[in-house]
């Protein structure tokens, strides 16, 4: 959104608002209900309990395997702009005092697009839900695969693909949020196969770039094409709920999918 | 400037063969003996320059030439692998859950005398062919189709052999609308739940999800022409120069190539193809695919359920180049 | 003459009722002292009538007068339950396959203080409403839906509680072209894969194959005036006397009730509803279904997970009634 | 078919046949292909191994336990016309020497319907899988469950798909046959979730009858509809099979499926 100190212009309905009623509001237009992309931080404060999260994995750098074309040039840029490696941010956090292993992605790195640290930080997310039996949670926003890494990036998604599976073999519940946008190489591995899929309205989620099935020759596009509403009529997603209900609804799903886990007080 | 079809890049080589064969034909029909001699004399020296170019051609393949040998009409399909390596086999058909799918078979079958389940993109070699196969790109019930299949197979205690040769997953409306990230990531997912053994052949293109959705195996063979790919190099080139007419420069940034695969620990072997590639010596392609899928099942034969899982698992585990920083 | 619905079998009751409420309307207004006594006095009376007829109607509730009950718009149905008896449920949609259903829901919650899995018929109480459930007739992204939260219970170890109210699942084209057969039978299927306790409780309608499909549980328990029947009353009339509106006398051919259910070995116990049917006084239902769901789940909290497997093969094996010819 | 001694007519295209034709192509009309109606025993001596059927459980005889008007007239004349007590034909057999259970029915008998015998037969045809460490071939024939036993019928659909359950967890493959018609409870239970499902060409097919359907408002119905082929285009069927291809089929799918069952041989 573009900012001007006090005020700002909705990205979607292009109306003014005040800066602080749209804090106040996690950054949901309070006219038209346009969930805004925030980031990993931001999302971590307005879901999880008060100062519980625990970053981890902040060792691990992209290198350039292939050494392809202007891929450092990109990955420093995007390093120096969020002040971070990727744009995944993991870790463990407290929801209603219950442990949660998570991931949260940040569409403003690179697009969120998955390479090698990307997918081996999903990967220990989901093993961490098995090592320490407690839930897992991941907030996705993807582009997809990233391109610069090759072979090497598609196969992040048999990798975090098979830690999904052996979260399902651990009785461990995985919980996924499709974000603005979840797309492609994430959306087709391991966003899809969690227990419960959750989306933020009006997010974009989809397999083929609309590039793509344009050039497939495809005509006729339903207007919510590739929307989370589309997903829910198309039974491809459990539900879609608004920012503000977020932390409530994962409180009640992991209470219940993860009570095997709990006892009274803590983990078992 | 960089061949665009597999046809154009061997188009002197297919002269070559068509001047030979003409030859043949006039040698055939010459009446005149002394004729007739000079003219078979000739075409001795032409086969001998035949093959000759043959080798020159074929013993410095670059990676765009790769994408088209393994885009090539004439390459051997799964469904040609089938018939020459495996008996008894029933193609068995449908999602269960509405669908059916062209452009991924598969079925029990037996191979070198043990029951096995195949499955495997399938391209056409003709228009119709292409059209009713969907360009081999698979929608969600052809993924629904291979999940059901590797449950047989688990259930069953029959190893799983898929042969890998796909673009891509189909893009269009109706396989968004179905799911089809959805379906892929489940196969994939399937195929790491399996304690039977499992071996994938990238025998043509390893097209993105679209592949692997069935090539999570324990076992990952190439043949040394064929590609497997994060992204079509057209689509890389549309997406870093908006040209798609640079796919030969994207192909060679994608390092798309069996050597290269070797080389980051993403695939087993490399499957070495005739000399002019597989599809000029068919029969010796399938001896190599057979061959080798004999040798890893035998090595697979000696885990238990529990170890072809945790080999499976840690395979895949340790995919991805990364540096480690430290504070 | 039968009557055709339940509002027409309660027609005299219903009136009685207004009467009454007419008969306090007047009687707040009155401004006469001693009129407004009189009144009063005559409503009690008139009460005290209701109540007498009210226990004469239902002490003697035939057959087809539950197939009414059953089906009656003010019965308390799926989601009222929901609310009344659970906490912390969450929706969950979707048959991630490509369709979604709104005749069958479900989802995890809390109930009695432990976390359960819940599926159930929906239906609705407006023209708008029951076009949104399909009548509660599900169609097969129901049942896969059942399917999926199934295998959620059984890896997170929550016991399946189903609520099963249909009049049948779906029967139009769509239905039978993605496999509406299959699904119900694989939904079947599943129920019998658990190492879960489940529970399915006939609330209302249980409509041939669209009820077995969630009801092949632990314990199957009926309310009183429910009914479960292989096909519905009419269907049967219209096939045995192609008459259709001979549903009543099919009803009692059909042995559709609770009484006769469990005479029979098929069902493990009768819910009573309070005088009048679980729609005019549901807070009691709501307790005595929670009280029967808490005290069955007890039960089966002894078990272990083979054993509640094997103890509901064994319940099912069982069903049947033939004779064993000497030769 | 109307029989008149050595000519019959064809159900479907009407055309004028010789019998001893007819029945040297397995009842398959020469002409249009329609695969017409056969008893069980004749199914059995052209799909099985020759003299290698042993018929079993024949002592189980349905009793009236509704006491529905006018069943045990019914079943008394369809007992007189078949010499059988029910449709259902349960025993043991060979496929080119490899040991199977199976289950024929026989349309002629009550429809093929699923009463409580029905079920128990086949019941016991998947447990005799099971036990004896067989693959199970089922024919399947039927209108549905049998409506005079009540939700005694209803029941069968439970039981039976019980027993292919308990096939699956032994490992056990099974695999159906649907022939011409395939219908409603029967279809909605056992018949749907074999590993494997065959069908014979044209042969009904389908949940509803066609009565309900329209009852259901259905307006545009395909021409194909509930039939094997419309069956087989939208995923619900593995493959349709002419009679006289029936045996090598199954033979080759009872060999790789079954393999694990069997050594050189025999069974295990
Ligand atoms: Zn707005
Ligand atoms: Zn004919």
């Amino acid at each position: 959104m573009k900012q001007s100190e006090a005020f700002l212009q909705c990205q979607s309905c292009k109306k003014i608002l005040f800066s602080i009623d749209f804090d106040q509001n996690l950054r949901v237009c309070t006219y038209c209900g346009h969930h805004h992309r925030i980031s990993a931080e931001t999302r971590i404060k307005w879901t999880f309990d008060e100062d519980s999260f625990e970053e981890l994995d902040t060792d691990l750098r992209s290198g350039n395997p292939l050494e392809f074309p202007d891929y450092i040039d990109k990955l420093r840029l995007a390093e120096e702009k969020t002040q971070k490696f990727d744009s995944m941010t993991v870790g463990r956090a407290k929801l209603a005092e219950m442990p949660v292993s998570i991931a949260v992605a940040d569409f403003s790195f690179m697009g969120g697009s998955m390479g090698s640290v990307n997918g081996e930080k999903v990967t220990r997310a989901l093993e961490r839900g098995v090592k320490e039996k407690c839930p897992v949670i991941i907030f996705c926003a993807s582009g997809g695969a990233r391109m610069q890494e090759g072979l090497l990036s598609l196969m992040q998604m048999a990798k975090t693909t098979a830690a999904v599976q052996q979260c399902r073999e651990a009785g461990i519940p995985y919980i996924a949020v499709f974000t603005d946008p979840t797309m492609a190489g994430v959306l087709a591995s391991y966003a899809s196969v969690a227990d419960v899929i959750i989306a933020e309205p009006k997010a974009l989620v989809g397999f083929a770039g609309a590039r793509v099935s344009k050039q497939a020759g495809v005509s006729k596009v339903p207007d919510d094409f590739q929307t989370a509403e589309f997903c829910l009529k198309h039974g491809m997603i459990d539900t879609i709920v608004p920012r503000k209900e977020m932390r409530s609804v994962l409180i009640s799903l992991v209470k219940t999918l993860g009570g095997h886990l709990f006892v009274e007080g803590g983990a078992k | 400037m960089s061949a665009k079809t597999h046809n154009e890049w061997e188009s002197e080589l297919i002269e070559l063969e068509k001047f030979i064969v003409n030859a043949k034909e006039r040698a055939r029909k010459e009446q005149v003996a002394s004729d007739k001699a000079l003219l078979e004399d000739q075409i001795v020296k032409l086969e001998v320059g035949r093959d000759k170019f043959l080798k020159a051609l074929y013993s410095n393949v670059g990676d765009w030439e790769k994408v088209l040998i393994a885009r090539a009409e004439k390459r051997p399909y799964t469904l040609d692998y089938v018939t020459a390596l495996f008996q008894d086999f029933v193609e068995l058909q449908g999602d269960r859950n509405g669908f059916a799918d062209n452009a991924i078979i598969g079925g029990p079958a037996t191979f070198d005398g043990r029951p096995v389940m195949i499955v495997g993109h399938q391209k056409g070699r003709n228009i119709h062919e292409r059209q009713f196969r969907n360009f081999a790109m698979a929608k969600p019930e052809g993924y629904r189709k291979a999940i059901r299949l590797f449950e047989m197979a688990e259930r069953y205690q029959m190893p799983v052999i898929s042969l890998v040769d796909t673009p891509a997953a189909d893009p269009g409306v109706e396989s968004e609308s179905r799911g089809i990230s959805e379906a892929i990531a489940a196969s994939t997912m399937k195929m790491f739940e399996l304690s039977v053994p499992s071996i994938a052949v990238i025998i043509g293109e390893g097209g993105s999800g679209g592949a692997i959705g069935i090539a999570a195996a324990s076992r990952v063979l190439m043949l040394q022409y064929s590609v497997y790919s994060v992204i079509p190099p057209e689509g890389c080139a549309a997406i870093l120069w908006r040209m798609p007419e640079r796919g030969a420069e994207a192909a060679r940034a994608l390092k798309l190539t069996a050597e290269s695969a070797q080389s980051f620990g993403l695939i087993d072997e490399i499957l070495p193809e005739p000399i002019g590639g597989a599809h000029r010596t068919p029969i010796e392609a399938f001896a190599t695919v057979k061959d080798a899928i004999v040798k890893h099942l035998a090595e697979l034969d000696k885990m238990s359920p529990a170890e072809v899982r945790a080999d499976r698992f840690a395979k895949f585990r340790k995919m991805g180049e990364f540096e480690t920083v430290l504070f």
